[in-house]
């Protein structure tokens, strides 16, 4: 392991535990959804529509308030076809990702969530979710939003994104 | 337990990792990779949502909705200025989409196929190379068509002469070109015959041999007047039949019951007063019929002639056996396009090209069902696929 | 000249002199300018903007008034690097066109426009243009404004449309 | 004269048909086929923005804009994931792009080049095929470079392993591919070098022999503190200097006027109490420069530490060898990228990827001097390439 590899490493797991994940897409959703109120890409009203689908939209996984999103990128899956853990029909996960640490506030715990991107198909275009903690910039790809994870597909098209849990964030006690 | 954090800068993620306890059942860890498939069933308010992407054509696209939930199940890309799926009638777990492409996206080299792709995984079964002939239009449903039997693929060609490209799905292979001169599209009309409209107001009808070459091709003269009340370039299957409205609100039938295409005396779907009120046909698909219901669907909107394709206000809704206009729908906002899906409890699915919104209608309720957002970058036709197999009904006369 | 010619040829007369054309995408140009006032393809501002170019818009071909611009459709290629009458550096004026009959106001003549496109680069979504007079199906594709004419040009890919004039639509008093 | 119409349902036109009698000179008979050129000596003002058409990724596109009377000069069609043009300091009638592409547009085989664009035609000159990695970023200027001497091309490449792939331009020739492992990025840095931002606080030189290939990698340490107060990962060239922003409003130097980078002390942007306000760094190109009257324009906005590249209001204007800020200039609508023009009267442009404007200012008087609408699908960054020849000033410290 030389010292980039430590680097990273290192990189990885503090993004891991310490920050979230700031969307790839955030700006082309305000831009979309917020001057002109309702354009060609509406991406505002129909967030407000989903916000009746559960009672709570942090325990709801296609609304942006999801605790999982906390870290989210981009289109959410689950308005695209697939679900806030699958990629939608005839579109490929990806298999590197960022992660970010997100709080279920129902137990209280910090659990490692990773943003896997569907590929393989044009911007969904629906359901943009961005959240802002935490961002770098593009020199610091791990952290960076603002990178096409697709990358690691076998077309770096970008679709959506997943929300896949991989365990708690610290041991658990013994 | 510990975080499985791999090593180089980002998290290398294995797919099938094992199994993990991370405490309840609300926090398993997720297994990486999955990806949806469709049920294999298909419901009958599952609807197609296809999108030209006007302003930036390479990009085309299709959307598949649940019209009962209007939940989103996955999306197709489609290429330089798509037009809309082709669905057979008999269904074989598939559907076809005559495509174009460009090897630099707007330049290059041009490749022009049919894409088959498999109803529950979307993903591509196979490619039919088409010669780089196929029409660029304003979408229309008619742009392509497939034969009754589900066997041949016809494909509009405009170059700009006119002809049809055919398609035999089953080998997967392109049988041939026909030409169409003076006529345009293309419209289903028994198992293996096929129609397209003429500038001159006929219709001409192409009928194939069982290997998919032509047998023969014969005209039906003076269906309508092009310059004067000429009819829609988009119309509504209904049985053995095909249901044109007019520029001054006419209802015209195209008969191929009898195995002959023939045209029936055309009759007026608009009373007097609404064609002073200058209620009138509208946008890029603006009828639909349901079958069993023999109803007529005919989205209108008041305007001059020069308006006949803009955007329709409301649904007017006809019994075809009796002629009579039996209700009208008000829609939430104007549409470009609308269908109606073909079972029993049947929807009405209109879409808006500006919002990118689908509103879904009870068809005989008239009621306001559902929107859904977000529909694509300019929507503009629908298909509800999953018909029944089409009765032998004659049509209404 | 078999019958089909001699219809076509009647048609492209008939045409020539008594309809115009009406715009290729102005469904697209009223969708996207409609109704979300100024969505992410502004059509509607711009025209405004040029307004003030001319004394009088119907001498002005950056404008959609325009007397030339009586068959026009889409996307004026003034306003995307070419002219009323030359196409953008880098793409290709198609060879066959929809021609339409304009009034000239300044002599009260009649001219053949010839609105040919410009291919080989993707919508300029500059400038929309429609104008409705004469329209027909797409059955009708010398009378239909829904084609893309780039089918002559050696890619079909519509970029915009230019507004040739071609000469008087009768013949000048010997 | 008898109009020619040709024969066939469609108006055949000749190129170069004859001369024509239509009366008097407004209303002479127009030459078909006419394609415009630009003029071969660009003025200082023109602009390009260049659109990464974020909700149609293949329609990449770039507009060609003079900002003098707001007119376009024309437009490129520039594949998926288009982030910005190369221009190469030393001018060569030609400019680069590298670009991706997918043989079904959003599918299939993956193409990635570099673009050689005549000048004057924006015609393609040459494709120079590159090794399928280029990253694909929400658009950054310095997606690639192109070394000072205007001979190598590198462009920056993610997979998610980074890496420079290198294009002599002028041999039309992919040279090889250079790592640079932990790094983003490229910009370049004299004749020969460039550098790359790396996460850990480094910047990576890149030096490269007459034949293109690695001459020697050398690491210039603890520039900046990713976890603290971060640099923006797009600078202003100034001279021989890169200058970077930071979060907490400190300017950064990257001085290569030695032959060798090193980082120059940073220095406070904001007064302490425009920290307290909150006025941060923004956009994707947040800074300009002017080298002749060694100004730095520094976009702003307020908001939290993670608005770092939110749009920005207004534009912050400092003299760099006093180190005083000068004025500010309040934008018409928030920009997400400005850019400066080299001439001794100077341009701001200021592009608004919301409304797809771009607004143009006198850089100097700060006065609004027009709107261009209709720039784009999401306008992302913007260009005046045609600056002068850089001056071998020295950055100020």
């Amino acid at each position: 392991m030389n010292r980039f590899d430590r680097w990273f490493a290192h990189a990885s797991r503090h993004v891991a535990r310490h920050t979230s994940r700031r969307s790839f897409l955030t700006l082309l959703g305000a831009s979309l959804a917020g001057v002109s109120g309702f354009p060609v890409l509406p991406v505002a009203r129909a967030a407000e529509q989903r916000g009746s689908a559960a009672a709570d939209p942090v325990q709801d996984p296609n609304h942006c308030e999801y605790w999982r999103n906390c870290g989210m990128d981009g289109f959410l899956c689950g308005c695209c076809g697939g679900s806030s853990t699958s990629c939608p029909p005839g579109t490929e996960m990806a298999k590197t990702t960022w992660i970010g640490t997100c709080r279920d506030p129902s137990d209280g715990r910090d659990y490692i969530i990773a943003y896997n991107d569907c590929c393989g198909m044009s911007t969904c275009n629906r359901c943009m979710c961005g959240r802002h903690e935490g961002d770098r910039p593009i020199y610091y790809p791990a952290k960076s939003n603002n990178v096409n994870w697709c990358a690691s597909a076998s077309t770096n098209v970008y679709h959506c994104t997943t929300t896949l849990l991989l365990g708690l964030s610290e041991p658990e006690p013994p | 337990m510990p975080v499985r954090v791999g090593l180089g800068w980002c998290v290398m993620l294995l797919l099938g990792a094992g199994p993990v306890a991370a405490g309840d059942a609300l926090h398993q860890e997720d297994i990486i990779g999955k990806v949806k498939r469709l049920p294999s069933a298909p419901a009958p308010h599952w609807i197609w949502v296809n999108d030209a992407a006007l302003s930036s054509m390479p990009d085309g696209r299709a959307m598949l909705v649940d019209g009962d939930t209007g939940t989103v199940l996955g999306m197709l890309g489609t290429g330089y200025s798509f037009a809309a799926l082709t669905h057979a009638l008999v269904p074989r777990g598939e559907f076809y989409s005559a495509e174009t492409y460009y090897s630099r996206h707007t330049r290059g080299a041009r490749t022009d196929i049919v894409t088959i792709r498999d109803a529950e995984t979307l993903a591509v079964r196979a490619e039919v190379p088409l010669p780089p002939k196929r029409a660029s239009t304003i979408p229309r449903l008619n742009d392509a068509a497939i034969t009754d039997d589900g066997r041949f693929m016809a494909v509009f060609n405009l170059t700009p002469a006119t002809s049809l490209s055919i398609v035999d799905v089953e080998a997967r292979r392109f049988v041939g070109e026909i030409g169409i001169p003076g006529c345009s599209l293309v419209f289903p009309a028994g198992p293996r015959a096929l129609f397209s409209l003429c500038f001159n107001g006929e219709a001409l009808v192409t009928e194939l041999r069982d290997d998919g070459a032509l047998a023969r091709q014969y005209r039906v003269e003076k269906i309508f007047d092009a310059e004067g009340d000429f009819i829609a370039d988009n119309g509504a299957r209904h049985g053995d039949a095909w249901l044109f409205p007019s520029l001054d609100g006419n209802l015209y039938t195209l008969d191929f019951s009898s195995g002959v295409l023939k045209a029936l005396p055309p009759w007026p779907l608009l009373a007097p007063e609404e064609v002073r009120a200058g209620w009138r046909m509208s946008g890029f698909q603006g009828v639909a019929a349901h079958d069993r219901r023999h109803e007529l669907y005919f989205l209108v909107h008041q305007g001059t002639p020069d308006t006949y394709k803009d955007f329709g206000t409301e649904v007017w809704v006809y019994e075809l056996a009796h002629r009579t206009a039996v209700r009208r729908i008000a829609l939430r906002h104007p549409a470009v396009s609308i269908a109606v899906s073909a079972d029993d409890d049947p929807m009405l699915g209109a879409v808006s090209m500006d919002t990118a919104e689908l509103h879904l209608y009870g068809a005989v309720t008239g009621r306001h069902l559902r929107t859904v957002a977000e529909v694509g970058v300019t929507s503009t036709l629908l298909q509800f696929p999953w018909r029944d197999t089409p009765e032998k009904t004659s049509p209404e006369r």
